[in-house]
């Protein structure tokens, strides 16, 4: 009687076994050509409009290494992860498999970030994060492949708590997306309050990216007797919160503080006065006096007509690190990717917002960050003030690993 | 010449055409191996790209075998079947991630907790019929989905990671190194469906099938129908599981939206695509529509737009799907 | 007692909203039995076509009144030339046709995407539904007075039409038997596709109406899609007042889930639904789900 | 010890009495046919018996035992097995697969999931053999939905006689087919074992006639009359009941 079926699947299975252990790893094939570098951005999604902004910076960083670095042209390979982790996982797939970049670069969203983590940490590709702000991204995950360009939640939310209690605000209630991010910039803003005196009343959390009715939420924030409301919103979400905070007439109620995401000057048309006198923390601001800051100013505005926004900033410092890296490597990718990343952790370099320095966990540094304030400027056009600096605080610690 | 249920295939009733018995059992058995050979060598001569699809094709085929089971072989249309595929996910990332367990352990513990979580939620809902239990199927995979965006124990709507691959040390190979994944993943979806095709020629498959074409008598020839439709849809979760293992494996990660109604969605309509009831059916409708949304979402950015455009076609065409449509061709030939 | 108040308002407006698109889907939900997921397409159509409206004309109630035309058609054409021809040959179950309207959801979702892009839009309100109006000694805002206002016309516009018309009449007789209304002579069929549009019409109005406070994005239909079928199944299928009353029930179990019980607040809707599905197939308030 | 015994049936949907204190017995062996008018409630009788429809109230005995309610398969169990008046066959599977799944439904093998349909052959067998039993081992391996209406016809009883029953329940097994095909359909329900008893129910009286020997004639949910052929025949009551309503 013929073979049953089971014999025949017996055979490829023991085929199989042997053809596996033959494979060899497979190397990353070093031709002399292009360096591609793998880009990913939320470009659809409630991240959509920083998204924007963070490719145009980049591209200005790139335009001042003329795109290329020591002779070699770089080639940028955009991807969209939609802020949704299984696609970044995806895209990252195919950065690494299909498109063999030599470094993938971008990544708003800390959920894409943190399944992307361990995938850059697996196949040892260096990942150079410009936002996901999430502590765990360079502590609990921490990886000799993976650098950010930007800060830590706790970097820079802590300076803002710090203020808000030294400007004698006693009860704050938080508001923030239940994602990685958002606990942990609110985290920072706690941390920072708390120690300066500040009491967190009630922490009030909205499905992130599922919340577009915030009414449930404002009315609870308005009636918890708190001063004040800290928030962090980014992008579509923050346009919602603040003027669904005006709709319900809490603006003489409780004031609604955030930072410079929830005033994010891409955001000022759809806010509108809205935005006017908010004082809130930033990383960096047009008019800043430092030449690297007017150089970058003067770029931005005459490529794209406009004054570069925090997340063109951020694009900025993203880019001009891996130019610097690459230089430094004299345009060559090494052998071992983890000594890209090395390279660039030594970098100390001047960027719009200060000086960049990066920790032992590849997490890049905030110097300064300034207190703003929205004010209408002399052409009447929106602009942020000066009113007070603080000093970045460090990162939190988490990373186990040595590299 | 014995009767032979086994590999001919049956159809739903009056919708689809049959698939004609090949000519003899071993040219269907020849053609599996030869399919079979030319998965094992495809490593050595494909780029690591085309090798990670076919790793995605793999695990969306186990998926979608599982839906087959309950779908194409027992007649029950589910939109929930997500919520399988990620208490898998989940349920590997506790137990290695949180509790610290080895594969081997977590992985049949993981199994055995979903088919313990699938019976009842089968009881309840194989009460309805129909449009109902599409309904109720897509309310219980929405309430999971739900807790788990909730669950801080888990990380909520981040979902969890480092989730560790299969140990193969002791073949001496790293199962991070893609190839190496490739076959073992290969070797899972070989064992899958092994099993399945071993449920579905067994009486208890035959007392499915049964269901699927008139559940009325069968009540009449003396089988207790409700048993087997619950015993039906916990198999099937155990099936979508062992996707959902593979999947967190292959991306180190799991998050709520492995659970989403949209992924039920895709998995019911790459049954249909591959030819509902159908043994491998679920595995080649795995393959075109991973390849579609793949090459679609290289063309254009709004793959959602042509995706959904395929979706209503091959659903109001092309009813057989892919084997029944060339199992058509054949019959028209013979 | 002033958050109570207000959290209530914003629960009965809320189930104004979803009252608005379960209303549409009951009546067809109730004619066909098919499992209409193209019901969140209609809605995202809406709300883009009213978008369209309001930024050419300015005029928000142009945009309200235009908007559903768009959807109207869209359904008509669904129904008459698509659905219908497919479930009479036979070939397609009802199952297929549910799937068939899946497929049309994300193509709704890729096409708005594909023509406008990614990013929110709003609909500006007229000033006169601007700011905030004070009563019981909270203050409101105007707006969602307004959707509240609407939601309760518009049930009590349908209510009459069905039961006191002759339209009405017709077709809770083509709910009931529709091969018997045929037999009379009615082309029922081409009233079920109307009331198919009539149905996509009120989901599009419901789109425009909530661009204010949901403001409009491309997957906007998705996510709405699965609470409207919880309204449908806990009303009783083709079940007017009881789609109002569970409108109602889900509104509030969802706000006030998010206000005081925000762990259960994206699940608390499905424990209902699948608690009637079990306890009362033909839903809280319904007869063996027939039409009012 | 009656096959089928029934006491003071009662069935009413809302107001409308469509079983009213029906008693019935069946010895065991008797080829036993029922009878009457369209709406006399034959249907809904049988539908009680075999467990699908709840009586609102009375009892049903099948060979003594009480038969569970809304549990046909238990009814089924109990030794009392049907066939059915619309064709309820497992169409896109061959002949030999539906007998196969029927006589499975007796057999322990039903249940295990890890070995091989085939593999259990006396199930084959009996499948086999109630295949001749209705001359259908022609067409063994023909799928369901290629069949002539006679030759499904003869399936719905094959199947029925899978559960090897005491009692065999037949719902106008001749409905809808040729004469040719009536007779021989005949010849082989005659052929059946003789300890087999039979309720037939049917409006075609040369096949009750041909099959049963006492017949029950129901009307408007009540036993009129029960006998031997020529008793009913002159029966006044099933004359007027029959003829009547024209003159009434």
């Amino acid at each position: 009687m013929a073979m049953s079926f089971k014999g025949y699947a017996l055979i490829g299975l023991t085929g199989a076994i042997g053809l596996a252990a033959s494979a060899s790893v497979p190397t990353y094939a070093q031709e002399k050509g292009a360096i591609k570098i793998g880009l990913m951005l939320p470009y659809k999604g409630v991240y959509a409009v920083p998204a924007e902004s963070i490719d145009r910076g980049f591209q200005i960083a790139l335009e001042e290494f003329g795109n290329k670095s020591n002779g070699r042209p770089i080639e940028i390979i955009r991807a969209d992860d939609e802020l949704t982790p299984s696609v970044g996982v995806q895209r990252f797939n195919k950065f690494v498999q299909s498109d063999k970049v030599a470094l993938v670069a971008g990544v708003v969203g800390s959920n894409v970030g943190i399944a992307l983590s361990e995938l850059a940490d697996k196949n040892k590709m260096p990942m150079v994060f410009v936002n996901a702000f999430a502590d765990e991204i360079t502590g609990k995950f921490c990886s000799p492949y993976i650098a950010r360009t930007s800060f830590s939640a706790n970097g820079f939310e802590y300076a803002s708590g710090k203020y808000w209690a030294s400007k004698g605000v006693k009860t704050a209630v938080t508001m923030g997306p239940d994602y990685s991010a958002g606990r942990a910039f609110i985290g920072g803003f706690k941390r920072g309050f708390e120690d300066n005196g500040g009491k967190v009343i009630e922490e009030i959390w909205t499905p992130f990216q599922k919340t577009k009715d915030y009414s449930a939420a404002l009315t609870q924030a308005a009636n918890s007797g708190a001063q004040i409301i800290y928030a962090f919103y980014a992008g579509a979400e923050a346009i919602q919160v603040v003027k669904q905070h005006a709709d319900f007439g809490l603006r003489t109620k409780i004031p609604f503080i955030g930072d410079h995401w929830v005033y994010d000057e891409a955001l000022w048309p759809a806010l509108g006065d809205l935005a006017l006198n908010a004082q809130h923390v930033a990383t960096h601001y047009p008019s800043i006096e430092t030449e690297v800051n007017q150089k970058f100013v003067k770029a931005y505005n005459a490529k794209y007509k406009q004054d570069p926004d925090v997340s063109a900033a951020l694009g900025y410092d993203n880019g001009k690190a891996i130019m610097l890296t690459l230089e430094k490597l004299g345009g060559e990718m090494p052998q071992d990717r983890a000594k890209f990343i090395s390279t660039m952790r030594d970098l100390t370099f001047d960027s719009p917002r200060g000086k960049i320095k990066f920790n032992a966990q590849n997490s890049a540094l905030l110097e300064k960050v300034y207190v703003v304030e929205i004010v209408k400027g002399p052409d009447g056009k929106m602009q942020r003030k000066p009113l007070d600096q603080f000093p970045g605080a460090g990162d939190l610690p988490g990373c186990t690993k040595s590299f | 010449m014995s009767a032979d249920v086994m590999l001919t295939s049956e159809r739903r009733a009056g919708a689809m055409k049959p698939l004609p018995l090949p000519a003899s059992r071993r040219a269907y058995a020849a053609l599996l191996v030869t399919i079979g050979f030319g998965l094992c060598a495809l490593p050595s001569f494909v780029s690591g790209y085309v090798m990670t699809l076919a790793v995605e094709v793999m695990i969306a085929g186990i998926f979608a075998s599982g839906i087959n089971l309950l779908t194409g072989y027992t007649g029950l249309v589910s939109l929930g079947q997500a919520m399988f595929l990620g208490f898998g996910g989940y349920g590997i990332a506790i137990g290695t991630a949180l509790l610290g367990w080895p594969l081997w352990i977590s992985a049949p513990v993981t199994l055995v907790v979903v088919a313990a979580i699938a019976a009842p939620i089968g009881a309840i809902c194989t009460r309805t019929r129909g449009v109902e239990f599409l309904l109720i199927t897509l309310a219980f995979s929405q309430m999971f989905y739900g807790a788990a965006i909730k669950l801080r124990w888990t990380n909520g709507s981040d979902g969890m990671t480092g989730i560790p691959r299969p140990d193969l040390s002791l073949l001496g190979m790293s199962a991070d190194n893609p190839t190496v994944f490739y076959y073992y993943v290969l070797v899972v979806a070989v064992l899958s469906l092994l099993m399945l095709w071993r449920i579905v020629t067994s009486p208890f498959g035959s007392v499915l099938v049964g269901i699927r074409e008139n559940e009325r008598r069968m009540m009449s020839m003396g089988y207790a129908v409700a048993n087997y439709k619950v015993g039906s849809f916990a198999l099937a979760a155990v099936i979508c599981a062992v996707a959902g293992i593979l999947q967190s494996q292959y991306t180190y990660f799991v998050n709520p939206d492995a659970m989403s109604w949209q992924m039920s969605g895709e998995g019911v309509l790459m049954v249909i695509i591959g030819g509902a009831n159908v043994i491998l059916g679920p595995f080649v409708g795995a393959a075109v529509f991973v390849v579609v949304k793949q090459a679609l979402s290289m063309i254009t950015e709004e793959y959602n737009l042509f995706f959904g455009i395929f979706f209503m076609l091959v659903v109001a065409f092309f009813r057989g799907g892919v084997l029944g449509s060339i199992s058509a061709l054949i019959g028209k030939r013979q | 007692m002033q958050p109570f108040l207000i959290q209530l308002l914003n629960g009965v407006q809320l189930s104004m909203l979803v009252f608005l698109l379960a209303v549409g889907l009951t009546l067809i939900f109730g004619l066909m039995n098919i499992l209409n997921l193209a019901h969140g397409a209609f809605f995202t159509m809406g709300a883009y076509f009213g978008l369209v409206v309001a930024n050419n004309t300015g005029s928000f109630w142009l945009a309200l009144l235009v908007g559903p035309l768009l959807p109207f058609a869209a359904g008509f054409i669904l129904q008459f030339f698509v659905l219908q021809p497919l479930a009479q040959r036979g070939r397609s179950t009802h199952l297929d046709l549910a799937l068939l309207t899946f497929g049309l959801l994300f193509a709704t979702a890729g096409a708005v995407e594909y023509i406008f892009g990614s990013a929110f839009h709003s609909i500006v309100t007229p000033d006169v539904l601007m700011g905030r109006v004070a009563l019981l000694g909270i203050e409101y805002p105007i707006y969602r007075l307004f959707i509240i206002a609407i939601g309760i016309a518009i049930a009590v516009g349908l209510i009459l039409v069905i039961d006191r018309t002759l339209v009405g009449a017709t077709l809770r007789a083509g709910v009931d038997n529709r091969e018997m209304v045929t037999a009379l002579g009615i082309n029922i069929t081409f009233l079920f596709a109307l009331v198919f549009g009539f149905g996509s019409a009120l989901a599009g109005f419901a789109g425009v109406v909530s661009a204010p406070v949901m403001s409009i994005y491309s997957s906007m239909g998705i996510g709405i899609v699965v609470t409207t079928f919880v309204v449908v199944v806990v009303g009783g299928l083709g079940n007017l007042k009881g789609s109002f009353y569970a409108s109602l029930i889900v509104g509030m179990t969802d706000t006030f889930a998010q206000a005081y019980l925000p762990e259960a607040e994206l699940f608390a809707i499905y424990i209902l639904l699948i608690a009637v599905m079990i306890f009362r197939p033909q839903g809280l308030f319904g007869a063996v789900g027939r039409v009012a | 010890m009656s096959a089928l015994e029934i006491r003071n049936l009662r069935k009413a949907f809302g107001g409308l009495q469509v079983i009213s204190d029906l008693d019935l017995k069946v010895p065991s062996g008797q080829r036993h046919a029922v009878i009457g008018p369209n709406g006399a409630g034959k249907t809904t009788l049988f539908n009680i018996i075999t467990g699908w429809q709840p009586p609102t109230s009375g009892e049903i005995l099948i060979q003594g035992v009480p038969a569970k309610q809304g549990r046909p398969d238990l009814v089924t169990r109990g030794g009392l097995s049907r066939s059915f008046q619309k064709n309820m066959l497992l169409e896109s599977v061959t002949v030999l697969e539906n007998l196969r799944v029927a006589c499975q439904a007796f057999d322990a093998s039903r249940r295990s999931i890890f070995q091989s349909c085939r593999s259990f052959t006396d199930v084959v067998r009996k499948a086999r053999l109630a295949a001749e039993q209705m001359h259908l081992d022609t067409v063994l391996h023909r799928k369901v939905n290629e069949l002539s209406y006679g030759q499904k016809r003869q399936l719905e009883v094959a199947i029925a006689l899978c559960a090897e029953p005491k009692i065999l329940l037949m719902d106008e097994p001749a409905a809808g087919t040729s004469p040719d095909e009536r007779t021989s359909l005949i010849k082989l329900i005659n052929g059946l074992s003789p300890e087999l008893t039979i309720l037939l129910v049917e409006h075609d009286m040369d096949v009750v006639f041909a099959i049963c020997d006492i017949i029950t004639v129901l009307s408007y949910g009540r036993v009129l009359a029960t006998g031997t052929r020529d008793q009913i025949q002159s029966n006044p009551q099933v004359i007027q009941a029959y003829l009547g309503q024209r003159h009434a």
